[in-house]
């Protein structure tokens, strides 16, 4: 692909970008949110048309005008976006237009048994006939990988394929990504893990504002120097300081949490200005612990205390009345109102804010908060009266986290706060975390990259299977970590219960 | 929506899902004891005739409108398509003295014609389902008005034509058991509509378009064509439903048919199909519409006055739904 | 037995004619000791739902049946069925093509517009341009009305012009505008015909709106009609003689229980009224509210 | 949704949405200079009136739909909802003798309480706004008749009735300008809901929950509480249409109503708001009700058969929206 332009109205998202990829190759592409990855691999799938440039294929010029040329040219992508139908079974989303047929039927059983097929060979255990719509979206992103696995394509384009999976599963997905190399298939990939990069791919291409900024063998280069090709300047990566938090006062208690399978009799209490991580494999339970405090989901038991008083929180309401604030792990689903704009998302939580007597808004008010928050995270957007649902998605991120940094709780419950965020953005994402903090903050993140909770955390939470296995202090090895998010019931020892109470 | 259960499945097939849809029936059955209760006439069974017969034209085109909803999209035009096929039925039997095979190929043709327009109004020309089917809607109201020439065309020169509602096939063969052909045919396309949904394709797209059709157009899926193809499979029903009405009352009656597009989509959703698409069934569709019917029978049966049945029958639907949700968040 | 059961199906029952239908036969109902239900579609092009009521109503196994066909032929095989069932059916507004009715108690609508027709050219004076604006295009009292009128107008008034046609539904606010437009593109009309009581309520209301001064005559009665040809805004109006229909009709369904000979049609006559003669007795006694 | 570009701004103040928003008159400017140019009587004053004064009733109903519609509901309960209202106006005036005001005042707080109703069971018991406003339209039809006693109930004792929508303010004041009052009103009530919908916190809201309903509720916000506003606003705008109604015919007829909901929104949608929700402008929706009563107006005085004029506005609803859709695409 050379000299690709791509503008949408107000926005010039691709300008002569250019990109290669050869057989067998792993080929990273890098770049800040915004910079036009997406953009660069929907214009080779065929879901953009290109205002400029060429796409050669063996040599060859192509015209990829639909996503159906790019599948019967050999291209195949999994989208940053999900795509799957919702309603649709895991094995019915795989095979959508290719369904396996008998006497002009649809072969339902043959359909499960190829599905079944692909997920035995990625090691995954799923049932192909589950709806998508009751996956985690963990497995869903799986889905969307053993779709794109099973047209065997030569091209295949991974945008950020890894962004909701666990370390396991990521372990998983590049034996499957060796194999495929082995068998001659190109891949793309573009992730915001730099550790990722270099385990994975053989080359990176760089680009910066939509533009092509180089291509650099992976082994030998420095991740410094490709981050600082991404953003254009180095990033200093101290270490954050940790201050001790263990006499400040508990803002959030939670006691003897409860529901069925997915809740089990959790405890814990996070102090004012403390960041507490919550740990675990996917599934276990995190995200519902999160949404059962916050309100959005009914609990069956357990008490919740915030700043030593009992609570009541029985919808998300009263948790923001209680000043808990909740970003959820699904920013498109659950996060962001795709139809308004950046202003009134970042306003969301707060309208109530800038109402004025006869409920006229103080649209004034709002534009300088929104616009202090695209400043200060750096949200990358034409103005704040873009629409939401255009933004990158790492910058829909910023936004609806901005939404919650307007709202000004003293408890905030981060779900996979950096989730397709870029290494520049994330690091401010930290020092962001850290100041909120320090500020007296009490703050919850849960995360499945064990790093960024290792770095984050003052103490660390484990889950497994809706249990609480374990409270580990800051600064805990992996190792320790694991072993906690791996105790499964059977296996529980007695001396656990001690650490628990700890 | 993660408080409330997932749904019932959706291909028909799912035992689970067949058990859930036997308690969707609850509503029906609890009209149906209430009204038995009521009246000794309710139960009897030429009124259970009665509702089945009423019930076959509106369940007809609310199967047709089922699986357009399922799409994500909406049909207005079905009341008027039926009269404009019905007309159409009448133009080639009547004015123009065919035999009766040609008479009901051009109804459901004409249907097929008109589906395959709104269709591609709406997949080509991006036109909303709802202007497009409303357009058409008002379009084929008129076209009926001009072609009968503003007058019922009767079928008196097809002798057979009434008995294809109001005959029965299963009366001659098992006296005592006098089902009219109409229900029959009404169970047939609810079988067949089942089948397209459960094992073919077309099915498969059509929940899958109501799902998410940006994903099913990345996937590389001719999206417009299988949308036109449902619009079409709609039209081709509401022929049928055409050919119902007309042979019932042997007579193609170009004023009817507006209105029945809202008492045809009130049917579908009663029956727990999602307005926004990717999810439905044709049972609960027939359910729906036998509900309709029911109520509107068992009020007449028990000499309601007309202004409160009016009353009653807007209460009844709003709590049927609802009890339908209270069960759903149950299981 | 005496509590006789009779439901009536009519072809309508929102509109004022119907319900002063229902009100003639709820005096007869409360005069003869029956008990009376009365039914009927929402608009009169719904034969298949009139279809639906007539078979719960025979479900309901009721004494004697009352009927105003919206479509005779669709209706035989049900009033075979009643008549197989010994339920007596009496037919009223316009007749039912089939021999099962014992009688009808009908109004003739043809020539009722006639007449209107006949006044219309009176207070022209005999030419010029005029309209109707009518209920409905398909069902029987329209096409009457309008036939009735055109008919007599083509036949006996050589100078007058019947410049537009149109159909209202019977709803006052659209049968306003339709008058409005018909007013506005035509500034030479002299009068329009309203052939139902919502058409002539609209025109008059147009002509209020446009302060035209245009001859309107109307149809059926009602208060506001009633008040409009006492203004002066309606000419004047045919009224036929509803709570007659409805009252022979529950007359005529008793007297059949009790064995009673009936005549083959009850005619209950229509008038031409208008500010001279609306107090008259004979003639008050019609009119509804 | 790709392909399609932004839509126009939603606050209604933005100068690129206003630009945009200019365009979109261009299908209703075409049907007024086709009309012209085919009869000397379109553009006279009087018929101009005669079309502003046909827009107001459908207008005002149409501005409530838009509210509900924007959240991602639908209302199919405006039409006899404004019969509703205009009965109790007659019962509070004619039945009881009240004072002008009241009656104003009632009908428009019967509106509001059936919002309210309406907005509780889709809210509070989860019952999808399609059926809820279903049941709601059957239910104040038949309360309707019972209230009146099937009657129409006539406002010859309260003597200013008809002028709230016939007399004009303006024509008093500035002579040879006699815009009715109703017309007034219209612009009166498009105002304010422009106002409402682009200036306040419930107008923020509206859009919001047509947005992502989960999301709002998810940022601590009483959703239910907003979205019972929302409904009770387009009652009382209902309500409104009500009196318009009955000013107009000087009368409450109760059977009137059925099938005004359709026209509504048609308006509404030909107007450019999207009934998944998310996005509409008030003005959009005046000039797709405008556009609804100068093709009905123009087809009447050019004495287009009654037939035909369906085939044409059908066909010429289509083009209209997707000349819309052409000039978005283009922008
Ligand atoms: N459909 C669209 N309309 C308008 N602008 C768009 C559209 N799609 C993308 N953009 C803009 O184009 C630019 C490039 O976006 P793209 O999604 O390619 O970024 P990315 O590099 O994939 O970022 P991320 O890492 O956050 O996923 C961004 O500024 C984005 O806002
Ligand atoms: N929408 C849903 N429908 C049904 N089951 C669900 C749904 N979401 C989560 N679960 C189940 O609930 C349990 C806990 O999931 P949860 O999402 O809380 O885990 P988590 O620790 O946050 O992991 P993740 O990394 O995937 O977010 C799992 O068994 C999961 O499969
Ligand atoms: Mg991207
Ligand atoms: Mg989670």
């Amino acid at each position: 692909m050379t000299g690709i332009d791509k503008n949408f109205p107000g926005v010039r998202a691709l300008s002569q970008a250019r990109f290669e990829l050869l057989p067998g190759e792993v080929h990273a592409l890098m770049g800040e949110n915004g910079a036009g990855k997406s953009t660069l691999m929907k214009v080779l799938s065929g879901v953009y048309a290109r205002d400029a440039g060429e796409v050669k294929l063996d040599g060859r010029p192509v015209e990829i005008t639909s996503p159906r040329q790019a599948q019967d040219a050999g291209i195949s992508i999994i989208h940053q976006e999900l795509a799957l139908m919702r309603d649709l079974t895991a094995a019915q989303n795989i095979f959508i237009g290719r369904e396996p047929r008998r006497f002009g039927l649809l072969d339902e059983a043959q359909l499960n048994r190829d599905a079944a097929a692909i997920f035995a060979s990625m090691n995954l255990r799923l049932e192909p006939t589950v709806p998508v719509e009751s996956l985690t979206i963990a497995k869903q992103q799986m889905v969307e990988i053993a779709k794109a696995l099973s047209y065997r394509s030569r091209v295949l384009i991974m945008d950020e394929p890894t962004a909701a999976l666990n370390d396991a599963e990521i372990a998983e997905l590049f034996a499957i990504i060796n194999r495929l190399k082995a068998e001659g298939v190109g891949v793309v990939y573009i992730s915001h893990k730099m550790d990722e990069i270099k385990r994975i791919s053989d080359r990176v291409t760089v680009m910066r504002d939509g533009e092509y900024v180089g291509t650099v063998p992976a082994a030998e280069t420095p991740i410094e120097t490709i981050i600082s090709m991404m953003v254009g300047r180095t990033l200093s990566n101290q270490a954050l300081t940790i201050p001790n938090t263990a006499n400040a006062p508990v803002a959030l208690e939670v006691k003897h949490l409860n529901r069925g399978r997915e809740i089990r009799d959790v405890s814990f209490a996070v102090r004012q200005g403390e960041i507490l991580g919550f740990a675990g494999l996917m599934g276990a339970g995190r995200t519902e612990v999160a949404r059962a405090i916050f309100g959005a989901d009914r609990r069956e038991s357990g008490e919740i205390w915030v700043h030593g008083q009992r609570v009541g929180i029985s919808t998300p309401r009263d948790a923001v009345a209680k000043g808990i604030g909740y970003l959820s792990e699904d920013r498109k689903l659950f996060g962001l109102a795709t139809g308004l704009d950046v202003r009134n998302n970042i306003a969301l939580a707060s309208l109530d804010r800038f109402t004025g007597p006869i409920g006229v808004l103080d649209e004034a008010g709002m534009e300088k908060a929104a616009k202090e928050h695209i400043r200060q995270l750096a949200i990358k957007t034409p103005s704040d009266t873009q629409e939401a649902r255009l933004l990158s998605g790492g910058n829909q991120q910023k936004v609806v986290i901005a939404k919650w940094l307007l709202r000004d709780c003293d408890i905030l419950i981060f779900d996979e706060p950096t989730r397709g965020i870029d290494v520049g953005a994330k690091s401010e994402i930290y020092k962001l975390l850290n100041n909120l903090a320090a500020q007296g903050k009490a703050i919850i993140v849960i995360s499945s990259e064990l790093p960024e909770i290792l770095r984050l955390s003052h103490r660390i939470a484990v889950m497994c299977e809706g249990r609480l296995t374990g409270i580990l202090p800051g600064g805990s090895s992996q190792e320790e970590i694991m072993h906690l998010a791996t105790m499964r019931e059977a296996a529980m020892a007695p001396d656990v219960e001690v650490r628990h109470a700890g | 929506m993660t408080d409330t259960a997932a749904p019932a499945g959706k291909s028909g097939i799912r035992i689970t899902g067949a058990f859930h849809r036997l308690l969707a029936f609850s509503g029906l059955l609890a009209l149906v004891v209430v009204f038995s209760l009521a009246s000794p006439n309710f139960m009897q069974t030429q009124n259970i005739l009665a509702i089945l017969q009423a019930t076959s034209v509106n369940g007809v085109l609310a199967i047709a409108a089922t699986l357009v909803i399922i799409t994500g999209g909406i049909d207005l035009s079905v009341g008027t398509l039926m009269t404009f096929c019905a007309v159409i039925a009448g133009v080639v039997l009547t004015y123009w003295g065919l035999p009766l095979p040609l008479g009901i190929l051009g109804a459901i043709l004409a249907g097929t014609t008109s589906g395959l327009i709104s269709g591609t109004v709406i997949a080509k020309l991006k036109v909303p389902p709802f202007i497009a089917t409303l357009g058409m809607m008002l379009i084929l109201k008129g076209l009926s008005l001009v072609i009968s020439g503003t007058r019922p065309i009767y079928f008196n020169d097809t002798p057979g034509f009434s008995q294809i509602s109001l005959g029965s096939v299963i009366g001659t063969m098992v006296p005592g058991l006098p089902i009219p052909n109409g229900v029959l045919i009404l169970f047939a396309v609810a079988l067949l509509a089942a089948f397209i949904l459960g094992k073919t394709a077309l099915g498969r797209y059509t929940f899958a378009l109501g799902s998410n059709e940006e994903a099913v157009r990345l996937s590389g899926v001719n999206v417009d064509r299988w949308k036109i193809a449902v619009y079409a499979t709609a039209g081709s029903i509401c022929g049928i439903a055409g050919l119902l009405i007309a042979s019932r009352l042997n007579s193609a009656q170009p004023a009817l048919g507006q209105g029945y597009e809202l008492e045809a989509i009130a049917a579908v959703v009663i029956g727990g199909t999602s307005l926004s698409g990717g999810r439905g069934t044709v049972l609960g569709t027939l359910i729906g519409a036998l509900i309709i019917s029911v109520l509107a029978n068992g009020l007449r049966i028990l000499s309601v006055a007309q202004e409160w049945q009016t009353v009653v029958t807007g209460t009844i639907i709003i709590l049927a739904v609802y009890a339908d949700i209270l069960r759903r968040r149950k299981l | 037995q005496d509590n006789y059961d009779i439901a009536l199906i009519s072809k309508g029952f929102q509109h004022q004619f119907w319900q002063a239908v229902k009100a003639g036969a709820d005096q007869a109902a409360a005069d003869l000791g029956v008990t009376v239900t009365f039914e009927g579609p929402e608009t009169e092009s719904q034969v298949d739902r009139q279809m639906d009521m007539l078979a719960a109503a025979l479900s309901r196994q009721p004494d004697a049946i009352g009927f105003a066909a919206l479509d005779s032929q669709a209706a035989t095989p049900l009033l075979q069925q009643a008549q197989d069932a010994g339920i007596p059916v009496i037919a009223f507004d316009s007749g039912v093509d089939s021999d099962i009715p014992l009688t009808t108690a009908t109004t003739d609508n043809v020539a009722a517009a006639a007449l209107a027709a006949d006044k219309m050219a009176e207070l022209i004076g005999g030419e010029g341009k005029v309209a109707i604006v009518a209920h409905d295009q398909t069902s029987r009292t329209g096409i009457d009305r309008v036939e009735g009128f055109s008919n007599r107008v083509k036949e006996a008034y050589p100078n007058i012009e019947i410049v537009s046609v149109q159909y209202g539904g019977g709803d006052q606010l659209q049968s306003t505008e339709i008058t409005k437009s018909i007013l506005l593109a035509n500034p030479d009309l002299k009068g329009i015909f309203g052939a139902n009581e919502g058409s002539v309520l609209g025109v008059a209301n147009g002509k209020q709106e446009l302060g035209s001064d245009i001859v309107v005559i109307g149809y059926d009665s009602g208060a506001a009609q009633k008040a409009f040809i006492q203004s002066g805004v309606i000419a004047g109006a045919i009224t036929q003689n509803p709570v007659g229909i409805g009252y022979e009709t529950v007359k005529a369904a008793v007297s059949a229980l009790k064995g009673e000979e009936l005549p083959k049609i009850i005619d209950t006559g229509f008038y031409y009224y208008d500010n001279t003669n609306m107090d008259d007795p004979k003639i008050a006694a019609v009119l509804y509210d």
